[in-house]
């Protein structure tokens, strides 16, 4: 297992109110190339397990093993190896990306910090390639963020993350903030990055049919526990859980003949 | 998220200046021209006393009269011009490098300091400032350096506090936790990720404070804590001629008027640089 | 959601915060007191005082001893109210002040109310009504008043409404032979008093120049809070959801918009009802009314320096606790922490 | 630019339903915050809303939907509206705004996204949801009475212990419950939603629209029902508008529509979303992004993502033109002689 989460407790203080207990006992691994999907609702703690994840704040109890290491307590060299091999991409694709920086800068930011191309042409050509990678024409790399529109945002964050050749992909919410008809070309560019280079991803998402799409394995959060987790087939054929159900029976499908159908039962029930 | 999204940068036809911005600017260009070649080209009888000519009302001999020295009242506004305006910019200058400092200190160092730094600026700013500055250059003797080193001692906490706040957001903005996920050390993520996205404030803030600066330097010269008589800083010559409103209203009601229209027209350039920023707040 | 733990927390950060400032306000003094060019004890006995007299005084004053015990001893002091002793009237500056506090409450009290009751009307309407000829208009004025120097406004008005036009008296807080027996030291409320109708307008009459360059001073930057404040409440999304139930502009104005952009301007109100007691020394003096403005600005002329840095210490007092007023005053108004104090209904 | 347009006599609602609400080359310019121009946001758009119909208007970002609902009822004061908008036969544009404060609430009402941030935080949720009667001359008791009734019906829980509390102490499915009851009190016979599941999590969106549905059949309410969601859509309404750009593409049957898409956008619209009944290899992705409403592309606004476009597309604006089960406007089927 590449990335194996176990036991993760988090809790958020804010005097004078009374601590919120967000994470419980949150335990999942994540198997090298394969993309596992995180789904739950709004307070369903999935945010804060990314968090956790990037090292960006302490759990109080559980353990983040990478490959070995244990992320939760690494510092200098065994931290910054695990900050070049697990990368994220944001849901914002207007706040993540410094507005003061070009494209060259935000995609090269990787190379720079971790002196992974030495000479400053070296870092360009780099550039320029994972720029083409990704969709993008390396003649933009002058340009700053504000001149490109949410998707092709999207695009530069997803270069920018792969720049550094990571093992990991966190993608919190990735689509959420794009509009429809561009939300699949980022989750094609996802698919395609996933195969091309046989990347993990962490796919951290409201929307199920998006992660139904996407992931192999799923992890089903409500509430800052897990309440399961299995293959594909397994989540979206036989839910074993009441909430897993009533999860994916709330999921509009796009289909009025479905829909109808639908209504029917509920009048029916009612 | 809610309002309909209609504002995605719509085009603007370059600087665009308006009639009323052009002529601030102006103003203000030429405010700053006058307090740097003043004293070179002003008639050396501006530092002189003349009592044959005291007192003269404006005319063509003296465009704004003379004051109870016989001093020319004009040629004495534009020679104070400089002090006027130099210790304005000095006092901001100085507190904005205090506040810069303050905030960048609690933002890059521990969470304590932090605390620290920002309790005290909290009492820096519940304190009545002109009163705080005022007792500072009394202390230290009346003079138009200590009122500079009073009021650049209670200026700094609004700078503070508000470049902390911008910084707490900046940091909380999701390219700040980015740069962290990707390894970058803490001395890159302050001075390439926060610091740059967080200075704009006090340049949208620095002319408007030249403003108020202008004015509570002339208030503290009136009370007698800042520059003394002979000066010809602007509030020490209205203080000196105080006593002269009624008979030669042209000493007072010049150098005050001085004072106003360097104040308002570097506060309208900082409203105009605010306006360029949001623009909502604008009047048409 | 335990409410009353969120209200108790909520007054005692506060308290806990006017505490601290009270002390750096101390601390600040005692700075200051330190930076004084010269023997303390020199100046404190006076400048002909004798050899002994002077170490009698460094004795008394306790400056032998060493720094941070005289800190220490200075902060005792202060805490129970003594600011130090004027060289002039050889009198506690705390009784001084007293004395002549309730005069400069008065014109502060007289100019707030001015400053309010012409700001927020024309804040409102020029919000409402932005980028019309009110707001252009409201807003030139604005601009215009926050540049001018309160002292020179107050001379040259004084000359043209008191000398030249001949519509207010020039100084003073009543006309002679109109006085009331002082009960409170402060004119118009001793009138009242004295069931002196006469006498209270009088009194009044005299304060309405200073009130209203101390108001025009202060009333821009409510105009500028409210303007500002209010923009943003009408461009907020329930304000369309008002218009969209059929309410009217004025329904709108006044009973949504107006309460939600009603909190930075008592803010500010709070800090300015502080700074205009500081502002009284530019004001008092040129109308030669009695005040702590006045009391500091003879104190600086006559280099009394201890009774500036009393009066400094003292108007720094005040100033907290009317701020400390203004907290818990919004504490009662806000419907967020109020419901919170009475039990959420969850 | 687009006087060219012809318009195919005057658009109607769904068959078998009276015309509630018709808007008529309906066209909002937007006011530029800086500098003196405007941007044309909707531009010349036609459509009816029969009584009682459930009417789904889809757009992304920037397509002039929310816009279009704003502009029926007049809301936004810097929206400058010209064309058309007949509610019962009046001319809406054409009245005072006094007269519009009585058809707003009372005829027109409208939910909204986010409910905190429609709701004023200030007022007790028991006085907000009364408002609309109280502006109405309706006494305190009786508009508190006739309040509770309506929350009574949105199946808030304990209502009526909850009236003095404030918008903060509810939670958001509560909440849009609420802004809900704010609308329907007024029993108004058009509600114009906007957007009003999208900030919920899918359970509750899911009840959200249950209640919708079943109060709008209750009240014979006709509702415009503004969303990027096509599932939520397909679900909900009986006749679909997809609205591209600032102006309307297609209109028509939730069945037609769905099965037979007609212009491009919808079609591909329709295969970029993936769905939660079935297994794809691969999205169908349109390219590019929608074009912000300064920078409309010539002719038909879509034709640089079409990949059927061909050179009357970049050329004029498609007029809608009726096809079965519907209108469209695209150039494909005026050619095909539709």
């Amino acid at each position: 297992m590449l990335l194996s989460v176990d036991g993760l407790c988090k809790t958020y203080a804010s005097f004078p109110n009374p601590p919120v207990q967000v994470l419980h006992d949150v335990s999942f691994g994540l198997d090298a190339g394969q993309a596992l999907g995180l789904v739950g609702e709004s307070g369903s703690g999935k945010s804060t397990i990314a968090k956790c994840l990037m090292a960006l704040t302490r759990p109080e109890q559980g353990s983040i093993t990478y490959d070995g290491t244990d992320v939760v307590r690494a510092r200098g060299a065994d931290l910054l190896r695990f900050r070049r091999d697990v990368q994220m991409v944001f849901q914002d694709p207007y706040g993540s990306l410094n507005p003061r920086m070009t494209v060259e800068e935000l995609v090269g930011e990787g190379l720079l910090v971790h002196r992974l191309e030495p000479t400053p042409a070296a870092r360009r050509d780099r550039v320029a390639e994972i720029l083409r990678t990704v969709g993008l024409n390396p003649d933009d790399r002058g340009r700053y963020p504000r001149s490109f529109s949410g998707g092709q945002r999207q695009r530069i964050a997803i270069a920018r993350a792969l720049a550094v050749q990571p093992r990991i992909l966190v993608c919190d919410e990735p689509v959420a903030a794009l509009d429809v008809s561009v939300q699949a070309q980022v989750i094609n560019l996802l698919q395609d990055m996933q195969r091309q280079f046989g990347l993990a991803i962490l796919f951290i998402a409201h929307d199920l049919a998006v992660v139904r799409h996407l992931c192999e394995r799923i992890v089903v959060l409500h509430k800052g526990r897990v309440v399961e987790q299995g293959t594909r087939a397994e989540i979206f054929g036989s839910p074993r859980e009441a909430y897993t159900r009533a999860l994916l029976d709330a999921v509009p499908v796009p289909d009025p003949a479905v829909g109808r159908a639908r209504r029917r039962q509920l009048q029916h029930q009612s | 998220m809610s309002a309909p999204a209609v504002s995605v940068r719509a085009p603007r036809a370059g600087l665009g200046l308006s009639a009323f911005e052009a002529s601030v600017i102006g103003l203000v260009v030429l405010l700053l021209a006058v307090a740097v070649v003043g004293p070179l080209v002003a008639p050396e009888s501006v530092y002189r006393s003349d009592i044959a000519n005291a007192l003269l009302p404006p005319g063509a001999g003296h465009w704004f009269g003379t004051d109870d020295q016989g001093r020319d009242v004009f040629w004495r506004l534009v020679v104070g011009a400089r002090t006027t305006l130099l210790s304005a910019f000095l006092v901001v200058t100085l507190y904005s490098l205090i506040g810069v400092a303050v905030a960048t200190i609690g933002a890059a160092g521990p969470r304590w300091l932090d605390e620290t730094l920002m309790r005290i600026t909290d009492i820096g700013l519940a304190l009545p400032g002109m009163v705080v500055a005022l007792g500072f250059a009394a202390a230290m003797g009346p003079s138009l350096r200590s009122a500079i080193i009073a009021m650049a001692i209670t200026g700094w906490p609004i700078t503070a506090r508000l470049l902390r706040g911008i910084m707490r957001q900046t940091m909380e903005a999701p390219f700040v936790a980015g740069a962290r996920a990707l390894g970058v050390s803490r001395w890159r993520l302050m001075t390439c990720h926060v610091l740059p996205n967080s200075l704009d404030v006090l340049i949208v803030k620095w002319a408007g404070d030249v403003g108020t600066t202008v004015l509570v330097l002339a208030s503290l010269s009136f009370i007698g804590v800042g520059a003394q008589p002979p000066s010809a800083e602007w509030g020490a010559t209205i203080a000196g001629a105080r006593g002269y409103v009624s008979t030669a209203w042209w000493t007072v009601v010049m150098p005050g008027a001085a004072v106003a229209i360097t104040s308002i027209a570097f506060g309208l350039l900082g409203e105009i640089i605010q306006v360029r920023r949001d623009p909502s707040l604008r009047g048409n | 959601m335990p409410a009353l733990k969120v209200y108790a927390w909520f007054l005692l950060k506060r308290l806990g915060l006017t505490v601290l400032t009270l002390w750096g306000l101390a601390t600040l003094v005692f700075l200051m007191i330190k930076l004084m060019p010269g023997d303390e004890a020199q100046m404190a006995a006076g400048a002909d005082a004798s050899a002994a007299q002077v170490e009698a005084m460094r004795i008394r004053l306790g400056l032998d001893a060493p720094l941070v015990a005289q800190y220490l001893r200075f902060l005792l002091r202060v805490a129970q109210g003594d600011f130090g002793t004027s060289i002039v009237t050889l009198q506690p500056v705390m009784s001084d002040l007293g004395k002549v506090l309730p005069s400069t409450l008065e014109l502060v009290v007289v100019a707030m109310l001015i400053n309010l009751s012409v700001a927020i009307p024309a804040g409102i309407v020029a919000a409402y009504r932005q980028g019309g000829a009110f707001d252009s208009l409201c807003r030139a004025a604005a601009v215009t008043l926050g540049g001018m120097p309160a002292f020179w406004l107050a001379l040259v008005l004084q000359f043209l409404l008191g000398r030249v036009w001949r519509v207010v008296p020039i100084s003073g807080q009543v006309s002679f032979g109109m006085g009331s027996p002082v009960v409170t030291g402060a004119p118009s409320l001793d009138a009242l008093l004295a069931f002196n109708g006469a006498g209270f307008l009088n009194a009044l009459w005299h304060l309405a120049l200073p009130a209203a360059v101390l108001a025009a001073l202060f009333s821009t930057q409510v105009f500028r809070t409210l303007r500002a404040s209010l923009l943003g409440v009408l461009r907020s999304d329930f304000v369309m959801a008002v218009r969209a139930k059929g309410a009217s502009a004025r329904r709108m104005l006044t009973d949504h918009a107006l309460p939600n952009s009603l909190n930075p301007v008592l803010t500010l109100a709070g800090t300015q009802a502080g700074a205009m007691i500081g502002s009284a020394v530019l004001v008092e003096t040129v109308f030669a009314r009695k005040g702590i403005g006045a009391y500091m600005f003879n104190a600086v002329a006559q280099k009394d320096t201890f009774a500036v840095l009393g009066s400094v210490m003292f108007i720094g007092t005040v100033v907290c606790l009317v701020n400390l007023a203004v907290d818990v005053m919004q504490l009662v108004l806000d419907p967020r922490i109020r419901s919170a104090q009475f039990g959420s209904q969850h | 630019m687009h006087m060219d347009r012809t318009f195919q006599g005057s658009p109607t609602p769904g068959p078998n339903a009276t015309t509630l609400a018709r808007a008529v080359g309906l066209t909002v310019d937007m006011p530029v915050q800086l500098g003196a121009s405007s941007v044309r946001i909707v531009d010349g758009v036609d459509f009816a809303i029969g009584v009682g119909e459930r009417v789904a208007l889809v757009g992304e970002s920037g397509s002039g939907k929310s816009v279009t609902a704003r502009a029926l009822m007049r809301l936004d004061r810097a929206a400058r509206v010209s064309g058309r908008v007949e509610f019962a036969g009046r001319d809406l544009l054409a009245l005072s705004e006094r007269e519009m404060t009585q058809v707003r609430g009372g005829d027109i009402a409208m939910v909204f996204q986010d409910p905190m941030s429609f709701l004023d935080p200030l007022m007790t949720i028991g006085d907000q949801v009364a408002e609309t009667l109280r502006i109405r001359g309706v006494g305190k008791a009786d508009a508190r009475r006739r309040a509770l009734a309506v929350l009574d019906e949105l199946r808030v829980d304990r209502a009526a212990e909850r009236l003095d509390a404030y918008p903060h102490e509810f939670s958001g499915g509560m909440r849009q419950r609420v802004v809900l009851a704010m609308a329907l009190v007024g029993e108004p016979r058009l509600l114009i939603a906007d957007e009003p599941t999208t900030a919920l999590d899918v359970r509750v969106q899911d009840q959200v629209l249950d209640l919708l549905d079943d109060v709008s059949a209750r009240r014979g309410l006709a509702v415009l029902f503004i969303t990027h969601d096509l599932g939520v859509v397909a679900g909900f309404a009986e006749r679909v508008m997809v609205m591209y750009s600032g102006r309307i593409v297609e209109d028509g049957s939730v069945d037609s529509v769905f099965a037979r898409p007609r212009h491009p956008y919808t079609r591909g619209l329709i295969k970029a979303v993936p769905r939660i009944d079935q297994d794809l290899d691969r999205l169908y992705a349109i390219p590019g992004a929608p074009p912000p409403p300064f920078a409309r592309p010539t002719g038909c606004a879509f034709h640089p993502r079409c990949d059927a476009a061909f050179a009357p597309c970049l050329r004029d604006v498609p007029a809608v033109l009726p096809v079965e089960g519907g209108r469209a406007a695209c150039h494909l089927h005026a050619s095909q002689g539709a």
